[in-house]
């Protein structure tokens, strides 16, 4: 069927709620569109049919029927039905307690932005975050990671490379460390400021494999135009190997580097 | 009150005009008491004001910042002596008081937003303010 | 401060004028005559939009050509701005935008476009000149601060125009000025603590923010106290209304930001930490601020009033093309009354869906969902507005004068603006739209082939009463089919790119963004060029504008053979507008009233008999 | 050319001009004091515990200051209606008292409240530095009595030890110069160390260094802060003492009990100035901003007092005209002290 965000060149969608995102946005472009289109009609007519050398002679009372009354209040009731059919509950879906993924079953992630790039911490293999703290932080420690704290050792830490889990539901702890950042995942259809001093987090499930382009959708500095981080989504197996790869990649521990001796980047 | 004489006529500019306000004595006097009164009474509440902060209330009634609740209350009290018999609000015009509404209607809405943001944040979300 | 003024404005200044002619400054530049201050508003307003447009041109080649030198003056540019603006490029050509003078023109091309652009000429150039002449007053309530304001205003423009000037150069925290980017930027050791860009930029935006409270003040005064006898509430045409409401937004709004703006200046230049949180690491090192402040509670003030704001840009707009459609179709405005009160819905709720440009700040479910729900209740009185003036087309005898023709595409125009509004009010929707170019395309076409469309609109029906001259129609006629086209060619493939993903504010164009970019790359090109044809077509409006004054055409005292007060004044009007006692015996709109000898009845015109009396029921109205 | 219904009400509004104008601008203050009022409650509500400080105001100078403007607020009612009544030497006596009480609010501000503050030193702990000063803090003490715990600890800072690098030790020098401060070796390791300290005065006691003075001193390259040393305030001095879990009602100033806090513990120190915490930002903020409009109101009554055209001589023009005029301000005043009603109990008492 012909959609109206296919033909404006909308981001192929590849998380389980975009889907719902997307039909609400397709219905609002029809309704946009028709309003659009037929009012265009209506107004090329009467600029053409009441031009002065058609009509010299205006009447003084205009438009008698009741069009207009009924025309409003379509377009009351269409938002009304766009509104409490689908934009709110939709809305509920994704905020109310109930349906965000039980710990157990999540890919969770925490998120700290930074001018200019985007830190991932996973837990490893343990499934629990290590104890981070700002004094901690260095060039090579970026996340701030205390290393006397057991719980870290095994902890991934990965800068703009973010890598989910096809079908899992994903659970992104959002902060930043300087100014304002957003976490934008276009084709998750989901964008979350990260907030200095906050802890938000965001959640959905990807649906489609692949690599996808994260944006930092708030203004941040000089660098802001190429903050940007990759997306992998990939399957289960993948995702292993990718941790495993990580863990040993990884340098002993993060205190053998003296703190602040390099610059975060820039 | 005060404009109650003159109605609908138009001063001539420039020229020394009075008023026939000369009735209006005796009403005025009358008030001179009130605003003492008045501001007696500001004295006052401002005293208590002060007692009230060091009665600790939370023990009295249990629960949180009843205070703050209670001297806002004194507070709003004060003002609205102020404002009704210091600003005679008390029979102002009826143009005043629609002004007043809605910006009071206004604020409010700064007021409740605001404090929105605290009371129903998304599920997790935490503000390390310190 | 402005009590000063309020309570000693008027009388003692009045007598003099009478007995000798006004000096040089007290005519041309202190002058307390509305007229005159609406002019210097005007000149002024145009001035910085012009320049607004120029920062953009600027821009607009950086997108199309990241990292190319600006062709032919970008020497100059990199002289007038400095370094920290622009570099020389690999070849050592001079005339690089960097990444900083990028985000320093396009905080600054928003901020002068809507608070030294828009508002001064909208809001109080119009309101100025045209508001009093309207309702039949010889001057505003208070010229003084009239006169204040618009010093005020001044004082505001010289802030921004320095702020280019100093080492930095201009704010580059985006018009929105969000901490704590906006704390830490122009701030530390190496810049001082008030000639830095950032600091100068608040400093300007709390004098702008004084003038128009000022202006607002004495706009709502002049129209409730200063009406001519008969000009009764629903005789007011339908320009008086929109400034009447704009006027409340501006009072009721602004203060909110002055606040911030003051508590922005203080974590500046004294080092509070309103808006910083604590524990801030920037490039890796602590940062001096106590912290324990709320970088959410700067978004919260900035749009308490930056969305009524929005409508302080629109309704003025929408008040002159009603005059103006009325005017030239012939006959009266549709739906008059409903309009009217669709613009009191409007103002009210404008206050209640801020927040809906925080959807991804983490807000909670409720609060969400209830900016979702007024978010969307705002597009009907919106719906209201647009149809009442599409359906005052029919029946009437289209005259297509200048103001006409920009009327008249003002409507789609905004039209196609409004429209991209509601998927945003949505949510969920919004967090795939927000801050991509979708968004830049939404307000554009609203504020841009809207609002400014609407200006033109006004500068060519309104320009004949203050300059007594007519604009030239064929240099006119240039200007707005040029700008009609290449408007639509910027802001129409802004919603193609922001679907495909691509987000503002993005300096070199997207090219970082590979994947994004890729299917909509071409379109930048495309959109710089319109942006330059379009500077291109406002050469033959500048021209027009400027000969014009002196050599146009010359203008009886009503030109358009329209109906309201204004027209009724000599032309250009002297001081004290009026030469005869004003009374108004009828509606605003009195246009082909059938019987009538001609197609247009004056609102001064007294009736000749009972039963021209009996036949112009939009009077019907009594005195409110 | 005369602008009508500047003196007479409008039939249809039942108001004057500038009556209708003020009552707008009242309206736009209502939304500046409730912007700055909202993010109060805002960062009130978001601060922890322990960063939002009780008590540390004086509270009978705080009262008194109240009762000043409640005074000029009775006495410009009278003023108005003195004009009222044609009573010209009367509307004289009331209005000058009414600017007199104006000027004594802002000298008490201006003269002797602020500049109090900028004298204290304050220094917040960090969090696992807390258990080390517990003989400051008492927070075991207030753990049972179910009271919030204690961050911060003030007073009036008497010395600083830094360790300077002998390689900048003249920027060092110039310094303290400078500043007129003392510098004394540190008997440990006269090497490095070194405690400076300001000059005593006359009677031998000393006075203490100003807080700014500590934080430019970190910016002299080359030198390191290493701890403060201070006349304790008096929570912190017996911080078990039951005197102190509340706020007092007469302010104590600080004891000559020393104490010592080492930089390397504190998060963030600074005089109690905006900068020190949010508390002090709002603080300073709201009461800086109600001081502008209290001067502005001063200077516009002061206007309308003077035998001038315009001012107290329009009395024989047009005495109505000079009512309204005095009306309006009267508006304007009582909305100031409006504010203060609101301010003193939120800033001084809660
Ligand atoms: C004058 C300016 C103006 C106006 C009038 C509007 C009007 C509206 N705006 Fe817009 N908006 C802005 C200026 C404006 N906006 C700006 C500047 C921003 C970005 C700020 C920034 O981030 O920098 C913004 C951003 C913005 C956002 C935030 C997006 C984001 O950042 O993620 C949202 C979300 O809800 C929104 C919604 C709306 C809505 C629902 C309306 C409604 O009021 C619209 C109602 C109108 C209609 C529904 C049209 C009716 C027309 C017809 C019925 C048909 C006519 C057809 C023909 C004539 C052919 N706007
Ligand atoms: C009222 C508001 C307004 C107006 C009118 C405009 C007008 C224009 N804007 Fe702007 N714009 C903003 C408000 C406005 N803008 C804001 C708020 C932002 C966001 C800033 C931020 O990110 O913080 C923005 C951002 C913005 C961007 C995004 C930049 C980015 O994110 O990287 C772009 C990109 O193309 C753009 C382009 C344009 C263009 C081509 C015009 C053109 O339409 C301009 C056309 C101008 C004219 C036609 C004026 C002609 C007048 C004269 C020539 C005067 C004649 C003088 C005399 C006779 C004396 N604007
Ligand atoms: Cu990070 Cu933009
Ligand atoms: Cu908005």
């Amino acid at each position: 069927m012909f959609s109206i965000n296919k033909a404006l060149g909308i981001l192929p969608n590849a998380s389980e709620h975009g889907q719902a995102v997307d039909h609400l946005l397709e219905l609002c472009h029809w309704f946009m569109a028709i309003l659009f289109v037929g009012w265009s009609c209506y107004f090329l007519y009467t600029i053409f049919r009441f031009h002065k050398s058609r009509n010299p002679k205006a009447s003084y009372h205009g438009v008698q029927s009741k069009a207009s009354a009924h025309l409003e209040f379509t377009v009351v009731l269409v938002e009304a039905v766009l509104l409490l059919g689908f934009g709110l509950p939709l809305w509920g879906k994704r905020v109310t307690g109930d349906q965000f993924p039980a710990e157990a079953d999540a890919v969770r992630v925490r998120a700290v932005g930074e001018q200019f790039a985007w830190n991932f911490h996973y837990a490893g293999a343990d499934g629990v975050f290590g104890r981070v703290h700002t004094s901690f932080l260095s060039g090579s420690n970026p996340l701030g990671l205390d290393p006397s704290d057991p719980a870290g050792q095994d902890d991934v830490v990965s800068k703009n490379d973010l890598h989910l889990i096809t079908g899992k539901p994903t659970v992104i702890d959002l902060t930043s460390k300087d100014v304002i950042h957003s976490f934008s995942l276009q084709h998750m259809r989901m964008c979350q400021d990260a907030i200095p001093g906050s802890k938000i987090p965001m959640w959905f499930r990807p649906i489609r494999g692949g690599e996808y382009e994260i944006v930092c959708a708030q203004l941040c500095g000089a660098g802001h135009y190429a903050m940007r981080a990759m997306m992998k989504v990939e399957t289960q197996a993948e995702f292993d190997t990718w941790m495993k790869e990580q863990a040993s990649l990884k340098p002993a521990a993060p205190a053998a580097v003296p703190a602040a001796t390099e610059p975060a980047a820039h | 009150m005060s404009q109650a004489h003159d109605h609908g006529k138009e001063i001539t500019p420039g020229t020394a005009h009075e008023p026939a306000t000369g009735g209006d004595h005796p009403h005025f006097d009358m008030h001179l008491g009130l605003y003492l009164g008045v501001g007696g009474f500001l004295l006052v509440a401002t005293a208590v004001t002060v007692w009230l902060s060091y009665v600790d209330f939370d023990k009295m009634f249990g629960g949180h910042g009843w205070n703050i609740i209670i001297a806002m209350i004194v507070a709003t009290v004060k003002v609205g002596f102020v404002g009704a018999i210091f600003m005679h609000l008390k029979g102002e015009k009826k143009l005043v008081w629609q002004f007043l509404y809605f910006t009071l209607f206004f604020v409010a809405g700064l007021f409740l937003l605001t404090l929105l943001n605290y009371s129903d944040p998304i599920f997790g979300t935490s503000h390390a303010h310190h | 401060m402005s009590t000063a003024a309020l309570t000693h404005a008027p009388d003692d200044n009045a007598h003099d004028d009478h007995h000798h002619d006004p000096g040089f400054w007290q005519k041309w530049v202190f002058s307390t005559d509305h007229k005159m201050i609406g002019i210097q508003y005007g000149t002024t307003g145009l001035a910085f939009l012009m320049f607004g447009f120029m920062l953009m041109m600027v821009m607009r080649w950086q997108l199309a050509h990241p990292g190319e030198a600006v062709p032919y003056i970008g020497g100059l540019l990199q002289a007038i701005f400095g370094s920290s603006a622009f570099q020389p490029d690999a070849k050592g050509i001079p005339g690089v935008l960097t990444a900083d003078g990028y985000n320093s023109f396009g905080a600054m091309h928003g901020t002068i476009m809507v608070f030294f652009g828009i508002v001064p000429v909208a809001f109080a150039a119009f309101g100025n000149f045209v508001v009093p002449l309207q309702i039949g007053a010889i001057d505003m309530t208070f010229p003084r601060i009239n006169m204040a304001s618009f010093w005020c205003f001044f004082i505001s423009c010289i802030f921004m125009c320095v702020s280019f000037f100093v080492p930095g150069g201009a704010a580059k925290s985006g018009w929105t000025s969000y901490p704590p980017l906006s704390g830490i930027a122009d701030s530390g050791a190496l810049n001082h603590f008030f000639m830095n860009g950032q600091t100068l930029w608040v400093t300007g935006m709390v004098f702008n923010i004084t003038a128009s409270l000022l202006g607002s003040v004495n706009f709502i005064a002049t129209i409730i106290q200063l009406r001519a006898p008969g000009m009764t509430w629903m005789r007011l045409p339908f320009f008086v209304w929109a400034q009447f409401v704009t006027a409340f937004l501006l009072l009721l709004a602004f203060p909110p930001l002055e606040a911030a703006g003051v508590m922005q200046l203080m974590d500046r230049a004294f080092g509070t930490s309103f808006f910083m949180p604590t524990g801030l690491i920037v490039n890796g090192a602590a940062t001096h601020w106590s912290g324990g402040g709320s970088p959410i509670l700067w978004q919260h003030l900035f749009w308490f009033l930056a969305h009524p704001e929005v409508y302080v840009l629109i309704l003025p707009g929408i008040g002159m093309v009603a005059e103006i459609i009325a005017c030239n179709t012939r006959k009266p405005l549709y739906g008059y009354k409903a309009m009217v009160g669709a613009i009191f819905v409007l103002g009210f709720l404008s206050f209640i869906v801020w927040a809906h440009h925080m959807y991804m700040t983490g807000m909670g479910a409720k609060v969400s969902g209830f900016f979702q729900v007024t978010t969307v209740m705002i597009s009907v009185p919106s719906v209201i507005l647009v149809t009442a003036l599409m359906l005052s087309l029919w029946g009437g005898s289209i005259r297509f004068t200048m103001p006409m023709l920009f009327a008249t595409a003002f409507l789609p125009m905004f039209g196609i603006g409004g429209l991209t509004g509601i998927p945003l009010a949505f949510n969920a929707v919004d967090l795939y739209l927000h801050d991509t170019y979708y968004v830049i395309g939404h307000f554009h076409y609203v504020v841009a082939p809207g609002t400014i469309f609407a200006i033109f609109a006004g500068v060519y029906h309104w320009y004949p009463k203050a300059t007594g001259r007519m604009l030239n129609e064929f240099l006119g006629r240039l200007h707005f089919w040029g700008s009609l086209i290449f408007i639509n060619g910027i802001f129409f493939p802004m919603f193609l790119q922001g679907m495909a993903g691509v987000h503002r504010r993005w300096f070199d164009g997207g090219v970082t963004y590979e994947q994004i970019i890729k299917p909509v790359i071409h379109w930048n090109n495309f959109m710089s060029v319109s942006a330059f044809l379009l500077g291109a077509a406002q050469i033959p409006f500048i021209i027009n504008f400027c000969w014009s004054i002196w050599n146009g055409r010359k203008a009886s005292d009503n030109p358009w053979d329209a109906t309201t007060v204004e027209w009724d004044t000599p032309t250009p009007p002297p001081h004290g507008n009026f030469t005869k006692e004003i009374t108004v015996h009828r509606g605003p709109y009195e246009y082909s009233v059938p019987g009538a000898d001609k197609d247009f009845t004056p609102q001064t015109e007294a009736p000749k008999s009972d039963k021209a009396h009996l036949a112009a029921p939009l009077v019907a109205a009594p005195a409110h | 050319m005369q602008i009508p219904h500047e003196v007479t009400a409008r039939p249809d509004t039942g108001l004057y001009n500038a009556k209708l104008g003020i009552w707008l601008f009242l309206a736009s203050e209502v939304m500046l004091f409730g912007g700055l009022f909202s993010a109060y409650i805002f960062l009130r509500m978001g601060a922890e515990d322990g960063y939002w400080p009780h008590g540390l105001l004086n509270v009978p100078v705080g009262a008194g200051n109240t009762a000043i403007l409640i005074a000029s607020s009775v006495t410009v009612v009278l003023a108005w209606a003195s004009l009222k009544m044609r009573k010209f030497s009367q509307y004289k006596l009331w209005m000058g008292i009414s600017i007199l009480c104006g000027a004594l609010f802002l000298i008490v501000k201006l003269a002797y409240e602020w500049p109090q503050k900028f004298e204290h030193f304050g220094a917040f702990i960090k969090k696992d530095a807390i258990e080390h000063y517990e003989k400051y803090l008492g927070n075991h003490h207030l753990k049972e009595k179910g009271l919030p715990p204690r961050v911060e600890i003030s007073g009036h800072l008497h010395e600083v030890e830094i360790a300077a690098d002998p390689a900048e030790k003249e920027k060092l020098e110039v310094f303290l110069k400078q500043h007129d401060l003392e510098a004394k070796p540190d008997e440990h390791d006269a090497k490095l160390q070194i405690v400076c300290s300001e000059k005593k005065d006359k009677d031998g006691k000393r006075e203490g260094i100003r807080p700014g003075v500590a934080e430019d001193l970190e910016k002299v390259p080359g030198v390191k802060l290493i701890a403060f040393e201070l006349g304790l305030d008096p929570i912190n001095a017996a911080p078990d003492n039951p005197e102190s879990d509340k706020p007092h009602f007469l302010y104590k100033g600080p004891t000559e009990t020393p104490g010592k806090i080492e930089r390397k513990d504190v998060e963030f120190y600074s005089s109690f100035a905006p900068k020190h915490s949010s508390y002090f930002a709002v603080y300073f903020t709201i009461t800086g901003l109600h001081g502008l409009h209290v001067l502005a109101g001063v200077l516009i009554m002061l206007y309308f007092w003077l035998p001038i055209e315009g001012g107290a001589n329009m009395f024989k023009r047009n005495p109505e005209h000079l009512a309204n005029r005095v009306e309006v301000v009267g508006l304007f005043w009582h909305f100031v002290d409006l504010v203060w009603i609101f301010v003193f109990p939120i800033f001084y008492l809660l």
